[in-house]
C-alpha cells in the first residue's frame, strides 16, 4: 500500500523525523472556492506574522508533481488561493492539497530505505544530490549514490548512519541531527513494515537542521495484517471499480481498450495481456481470478462489465484453482448478470474435462488454445466495435 | 538424478494435517516421493495416509531422518516453521504459501544464505522432478505438461507455468526437474543459484527459464551464462513485454524500477549471453529445438 | 545484581509471568511482634474466605531456604504469625518476609535463560523435574534437563518454544500457557539485560495453569547503566562495609580472618588470596584497589580499618594503575587514617622506582616479592593477634 | 614469526584521539608496532603522533589498508566500534574496555565467530609480541615481565599476569604472544582458539596460561591437548584455589557454578591431559623448566 505524502509524513513525524509545519486541505466531493479559501487559511495560520511562504501540494500518487505545476509556492493568502485553484483545474483526480510552511534550503539531500532481494537484507540509499530522479542518477551516476547495507538481524548499527553522515559531507550539529533521523527512518520501515521509505529531498538548513521535504512510504500488502493504522481508501484508486476489486482482494487494473481480461495468476495475466496487443487488440482491464479468487466468477465478471469493454476473455490454467469449479461459476455468472458483450473462454486445467462440458451445456465453447483464444477476443472486439463506442 | 529432489529424498511434510497438507501428501505420495513424516504441533501420534505425524520437526527427524521438508504453513507462520526445519538440519526446504511478509522473507532468505541451505518460494507449486519426486502441488493431468524429460524448468509463475510447460510437451520434451521460485519480490531462492546444478545434473539437457517483469533474476541468469557457470543451451520466456512502466499489474515483484526490471533489459541481457528469449509461450518449443540442432552442430 | 525474589517476582508479573498473589513485610529494623502481626494480616488478605493455606518466605540471598526452615507453610492467621516468628527467630538477616497464597501444585518444573559463553548465545534449560537443586541434576542425570540454544540476533522462536513444552510432557492448555511463559521469560531476561533468569520450581496446576514458584534475575552489572529500577540497596549485602564498598563501585568480600587485602586486580587479589591461606593465615577482606579505583586509596583503607584485621597487606603491580600514584596515596591515606594495625606494602609496576621512594621516605618498607609480602603480612598478624582479639 | 601480530601488522586505533588511546599509541609505536592509522568520528584530518585520523574505520583503511584493529572505545560503544571495524574487513581486533554489557559480549562474539574473525577482550591490557607487535597497553618496564622469548601466554587477568610472566623471566626465559583474553564472564575470544596457532608458530616453545576460578576455558586447553590439536609443553597457574564456592570475589567470570568453574576441576582436567599446574606464580619457572628437560629427554 502506497502512502500519500501527507500520510507518509504523519508516520515520519510520530518517528520523530522532522517535517514542515502543515494543514491538509482535503478536496474530494468539494467546491474549487471553498478548497482555496480554505488553503488561503492554512497559508495565513502558516505564515504567521513574519508572513512566510508556504509550499501547495497536491496529494495524489504521480511522480514528477512539480514540473506538472501540482506543486506551487505562495507567498501569501491571496497567492495560496489562486495556486491551489490552478491546481485544480488541472483536471487530476486530487484527493487533498497539503499546505507547508516553505523551508530555507541549504542543500537537498536524498535518502530512503528499502529491501535487497538478492543480498537479502535491507539497503540505505544516500545521496548529497537530493531533489532529483533517484532513478535517473542510478543510471547516469552512480558514484553520486551511498549504498549501506543494513544486516536484518543485527539492524542498524550507529557507525552506520556516521558513514553516511560524513560520506554526504555533513558536519557539525548536521552529522547528529542526521544519524538520528537515519535511526527514526529505520524505526519508521521497520515498524510499518515498509517496502520503501523514502525521503526526496531531504532539506538541510543554514543551521544544520534537516526537515523531510517529501515521503514515500509503501507498506507491504503481505504484512498489513500485523500493521494497525492503513486502511484502503478510495482516495487510493484511479476509480470506483478498481476500489472495489481491491476491497475484494482481486487484482485489477483499469486500461482504456476494449478486451476485459479475467486470467489466472499474474504470470498467465500478463502474458495475455502482451498477446492481446501484439495480435493488434487493446486491454481495457486487467484481472486476477484464480488463486485465492478463483470462487468470485460472479464477482468478477461484475467488476468487468462496469467498464465499457467489447468482449470479457477468461483465460486459465489452474492447479488448485480447479477449472471445473471455474467453469460452473462462470456459468452461473453469466445467468445471474446476463453480460451485454460476448464472452471467451479458455480454462484448463485440473478436471478440465468436466469444466468443459459445464460450458458447452450453456453454450459456451471451450476453447484449449491461448493465442486462439486471444484472436477469437479481438476478433469479436472488433464486430461489437459499434455497439460500445 | 535431478536436481534437489528425486526418489531417494526423504521428505517431512509440515503441516501435513491441514486440508492443504493432506491432498497433497496423497498426490505427493502418488507421484512417488518418498514422504517420511509429517509434522503438526498436538497432533503427534496420528497418522495421515500411513505417514506418522510428530508435534515437531525435531521429534520427526530422530525418528525418521530426512533430507527435505515441504511447508504448507500460512504465509504469517512461515518463517517460524522455515526456522524449525532448519533447526532440525533439514538443508532443502520448499514453501509455498502466498502472502508472507517482506521483511520475514528478507530474515528467511538471509539465514538460508549463512546457512547454505535451500529454501525455495513462497508463492509457488513447489518443485518436481516428474516421475521422482515431488514437492508441493503440480496438476493430476500431469502427462500433458509434466511429462519427464531433459529439460530443466524454472519459474516465477503458477498457471503461466502450466502453460508454458506445456508447450514443452507439445514440442516433445519433458521436464528433468522444475522448480518453482516463485512469484514473491524476494524468492527466497534465485534462478541463478541452481544453475550450477543443472549444468552438473547429467538428465538435464537445456534449462527453461519462465520469468516475468521486475527484479534481477532474469539479468543474473544472463551473468552465469557470460560467466561460464552455465554451459548448456538455455531459453527464456518472459512475460509483460507491453506492460506500461510503473504499473503494477500482479505479483509484488512485477513493479519496472527505473533501467532495471524491464522485460526489455531482462531480454537484452539474456541475448547478449547467448540465451534464446520467446516472445509467446507457443514459441518456447520451436526454440528449444533450434538450441538442440545448433549445440548438435557445433 | 542478584535481585530478592520478591523484586523478581515483581518483574515477571509486570511481564505477564504468573505469580501467587503476595504482600510483602518488610524487617529491617522492626520488632518481630510487629512483623508476625503483619504477616498474619497478610496472611488473612490472602486466605480470603476460604481460608486458604498461606507461604511464609524469608526473602535473603540464600540457596536452600525450605531445608533451614525459611519458608514454611501457614493454614491460618495464627500459624502465619507463628511461623513468621521461628523463621524471624533463626537469626539470619532478613530484609523482609514474601507471604504467598499457597498454589495447587500438580507438577514441578524447572525453566531458566543464562547466557552459554562459548557458543555465543542464550540457552534455555527446562526439566520436568522442578523445585531441586538443578547443578546436582545436571551432574547426575543431564538426560532429565532439556537444553535450547537462541540465536542472539534472532531470537525466540516460536517452534523453540513449544519444543521445550513437548519435550516436558505438557498438554492441552498447558502448552499454550507454556510458550507464553517461555516468550515473557525470553523478554523478561532481554529487556533487563540479565545474566540468569530463573523459574524454579515453576508450578503446574491441574487446570493447565503456570505459576513461578521462585524467582532467580540476576542483571549484568555492566548494563546497569541503560537499565533503570535496579537500586543498590543494603539488604543486598551481608555488612555496612560491603554496601559501602559497592556504593564506591569497590569489590570487597568480608572474611573472618585477620589479613585485610588491599589488592590490585582480581586475578591477582585472589592469588593472594590463597597465598594467605596456603601460608596458614587467614584473610578479613578481600579488596580490589586497582583499574578503575587506584586513586581510592584512602577510601579502601577506611573500608578495611572499619573490619577488625590485625594488619594491612596492600599487593600491586599494576600497568595504567600507576605505582607511583598508589604509593602515594596509601602515605596520604596513613598520614590522614593513622592506622591502627600494620601496613605491608609490595607494589611494583609503572613508576614502581618512585614509588618505593615515596614509600621509604614515609617509614614503609617496599617488598617486592609477592610471597615474601604474604609471608610479613602472616608474621605480623600473629604478633598483633592479642591486641585484636 | 609470532601470532596475532607481528612487525607486519598494520593496526588501526578507534578512539585514538582519546586520553588512553593517545598515550598508548605513543607507547605501541614505541614498541614497534605499525600503527597505520586512527579512527575518531568529527576529527577526520587531525594526526596524532604524526599517524593520520579518519572519520571511520572504511576511510581509514581505504587510505591506510590494514589487518588490526585496537579499541581505546568506552564499554558502551564497543559493540558498535567492533561491527565497524568488521565491517571494513578487519579480522583481528583487540577491545580493551572494562565493562562491555554482557549482553553485547555474546553478540560481538556471536558476530566474530560467523565472521571468522578473532576479536580479543574486553577487560584486557590487549596483545603483545614483545620486540615486534603491541595492541594494548602493557608495561614501560617490559624487560622485566615481558622480555622477548619462546613462551606463548595466554592470560584472564591484568596485574597477575605482570605477576606471573615476571616469573617467566625470572627462570630466564620471555614471551612470544602474549594474548590477554580478559577477565570477563565471556571472553569475545578463548584459550583453545588460539592454541592451534601457538602450536604452529616455530617461535613458541611452550605455552602458559593464566587462568582463573569459573568458566571452562582452562578445561577447553585439557580437551585441545588431549584432542592433540597442541603438542607443545603446557605450564598452566590458576588462582583461587580457596576461594569459597559460590563467592563471587572479583571479574563476573569468578563464580563457581556448581561442579564446573572450580579451580579443582580445572586442575584435574589439566593434569589429566599432561599439563602442569602451578599453584603460585613462582612455581611457574620450576615447571617450565621441567617441562622442557621432560621434552628434550622423550
Amino acid at each position: 500500500m502506497k502512502l500519500f505524502e501527507y500520510q507518509g509524513k504523519e508516520v515520519f513525524a510520530r518517528a520523530g523525523i522532522p517535517v514542515p509545519e502543515s494543514r491538509l486541505v482535503t478536496c474530494a466531493e468539494r467546491e474549487h472556492d471553498r478548497i482555496a479559501a480554505e488553503a488561503a487559511e492554512a497559508a495565513h495560520e502558516l505564515g504567521g506574522r513574519e508572513r512566510q511562504t508556504v509550499v501547495v501540494k497536491a496529494q495524489l500518487d504521480m511522480g514528477g508533481r512539480g514540473k506538472a505545476g501540482l506543486i506551487r509556492m505562495a507567498a501569501d493568502q491571496g497567492e495560496a488561493a489562486a495556486v491551489s485553484r490552478e491546481i485544480l483545474a488541472k483536471g487530476y483526480r486530487i484527493p487533498a492539497l497539503l499546505v507547508e510552511r516553505a523551508v530555507n534550503i541549504e542543500r537537498e539531500l536524498y535518502l530512503s530505505l528499502s529491501v535487497d532481494p538478492q543480498r537479502a537484507c535491507f539497503v540505505f540509499l544516500a545521496s548529497a544530490e537530493g531533489g532529483v530522479d533517484i532513478e535517473s542518477l542510478a543510471r547516469e551516476r552512480p558514484d553520486a549514490i551511498r549504498r549501506v547495507s543494513i544486516d536484518p538481524f543485527r539492524g542498524l548499527q550507529a557507525f552506520q548512519g556516521r558513514a553516511l553522515a560524513y560520506d554526504l559531507g555533513l558536519r557539525d550539529s548536521a552529522i547528529g541531527s542526521f544519524t538520528a533521523l537515519v535511526n527514526a527512518l529505520y524505526a519508521v520501515f521497520r515498524n510499518s513494515d515498509a517496502e520503501l521509505a523514502e525521503i526526496n529531498p531531504l532539506f538541510l538548513t543554514a543551521d544544520g537542521e534537516l526537515i523531510a521535504g517529501d515521503s514515500k512510504l509503501i507498506i507491504d500488502d503481505n504484512s498489513l495484517y500485523r500493521q494497525s493504522g492503513f486502511e484502503l481508501t478510495r482516495e487510493q484508486f484511479d476509480s470506483d471499480i478498481a476500489y472495489a476489486a481491491a476491497l475484494d482482494g482481486i487484482p485489477y487494473v483499469q486500461f482504456d481498450g476494449e478486451i476485459s481480461l479475467m486470467c489466472a495468476g499474474a504470470g498467465l495475466a500478463t502474458t495475455v495481456f502482451d498477446l492481446v496487443n501484439f495480435g493488434g487488440g487493446s486491454v481495457a482491464n486487467y484481472l486476477e481470478f484464480g488463486g485465492p479468487n478463483y470462487h468470485k466468477a460472479q464477482r468478477a465478471m461484475e467488476l468487468c462489465l462496469r467498464n465499457r469493454s467489447a468482449v470479457i476473455l477468461i483465460v486459465t490454467f489452474g492447479t488448485i484453482a480447479r477449472a471445473d469449479v471455474m467453469a460452473q461459476g462462470i456459468v452461473d455468472a453469466i445467468a445471474a448478470l446476463k453480460p451485454d458483450r460476448p464472452v471467451v473462454t479458455c480454462i484448463r486445467g485440473t478436471n478440465e474435462e468436466r469444466a468443459h462440458e459445464t460450458l458447452r451445456s450453456a453454450g459456451l465453447e471451450p476453447l484449449l488454445d491461448t493465442e486462439e483464444a486471444v484472436r477469437r477476443a479481438i476478433d469479436l472486439a472488433a464486430q461489437n466495435r459499434g455497439r460500445t463506442s | 538424478m535431478s536436481i534437489f529432489a528425486n526418489q531417494e529424498t526423504r521428505i517431512v511434510v509440515q503441516g501435513m494435517t491441514g486440508k492443504e497438507g493432506g491432498f497433497w501428501t496423497r498426490h505427493m505420495l502418488d507421484m512417488g516421493a518418498r514422504v517420511v513424516a509429517g509434522v503438526t504441533p498436538g497432533k503427534e501420534g496420528q497418522t495421515v495416509h500411513d505417514v506418522p505425524i510428530f508435534h515437531s520437526v525435531r521429534r520427526a527427524t530422530a525418528a525418521h531422518p530426512a533430507d527435505a521438508a515441504v511447508l504448507f504453513v500460512p504465509p504469517r507462520f512461515t518463517r517460524d516453521a522455515v526456522y524449525e526445519a532448519l533447526d532440525a538440519g533439514i538443508r532443502k526446504i520448499v514453501t509455498l504459501a502466498d502472502g508472507i511478509p517482506l521483511q520475514d522473507q528478507v530474515q528467511i532468505r538471509r539465514t538460508a544464505l549463512e546457512m547454505q541451505a535451500r529454501v525455495v518460494g513462497g508463492n509457488t507449486s513447489g518443485v518436481i522432478s516428474p516421475g521422482k519426486s515431488m514437492l508441493g502441488m503440480f496438476p493430476y493431468w500431469i502427462e500433458r505438461v509434466y511429462k519427464p524429460g531433459s529439460i530443466g524448468v524454472m519459474t516465477r509463475s503458477g498457471s503461466l507455468t502450466n502453460e508454458v510447460t506445456s508447450m514443452v510437451v507439445r514440442a516433445g520434451y519433458g521436464v528433468s526437474t522444475l522448480i518453482g521460485v516463485g512469484g514473491d519480490q524476494v524468492p527466497l531462492s534465485r534462478f541463478a543459484e541452481f544453475l550450477p546444478e543443472y549444468q552438473n545434473d547429467p538428465h538435464t539437457e537445456a534449462v527453461l527459464i519462465i520469468g516475468e517483469l521486475g527484479g534481477t533474476m532474469e539479468e543474473e541468469v544472463a551473468a552465469a551464462i557470460r560467466d561460464g557457470l552455465f554451459r548448456k543451451p538455455l531459453v527464456a520466456f518472459i512475460g509483460g513485454r507491453t506492460a506500461p512502466a510503473g504499473t503494477r499489474m500482479g505479483h509484488a515483484g512485477a513493479i519496472v524500477t527505473g533501467g532495471t526490471g524491464s522485460v526489455r533489459d531482462k531480454v537484452d541481457a539474456l541475448e547478449a549471453a547467448g540465451a534464446r528469449v520467446a516472445d509467446r509461450p507457443s514459441a518456447v518449443g520451436t526454440l528449444l529445438q533450434r538450441a538442440f540442432q545448433e549445440a548438435e552442430t557445433q
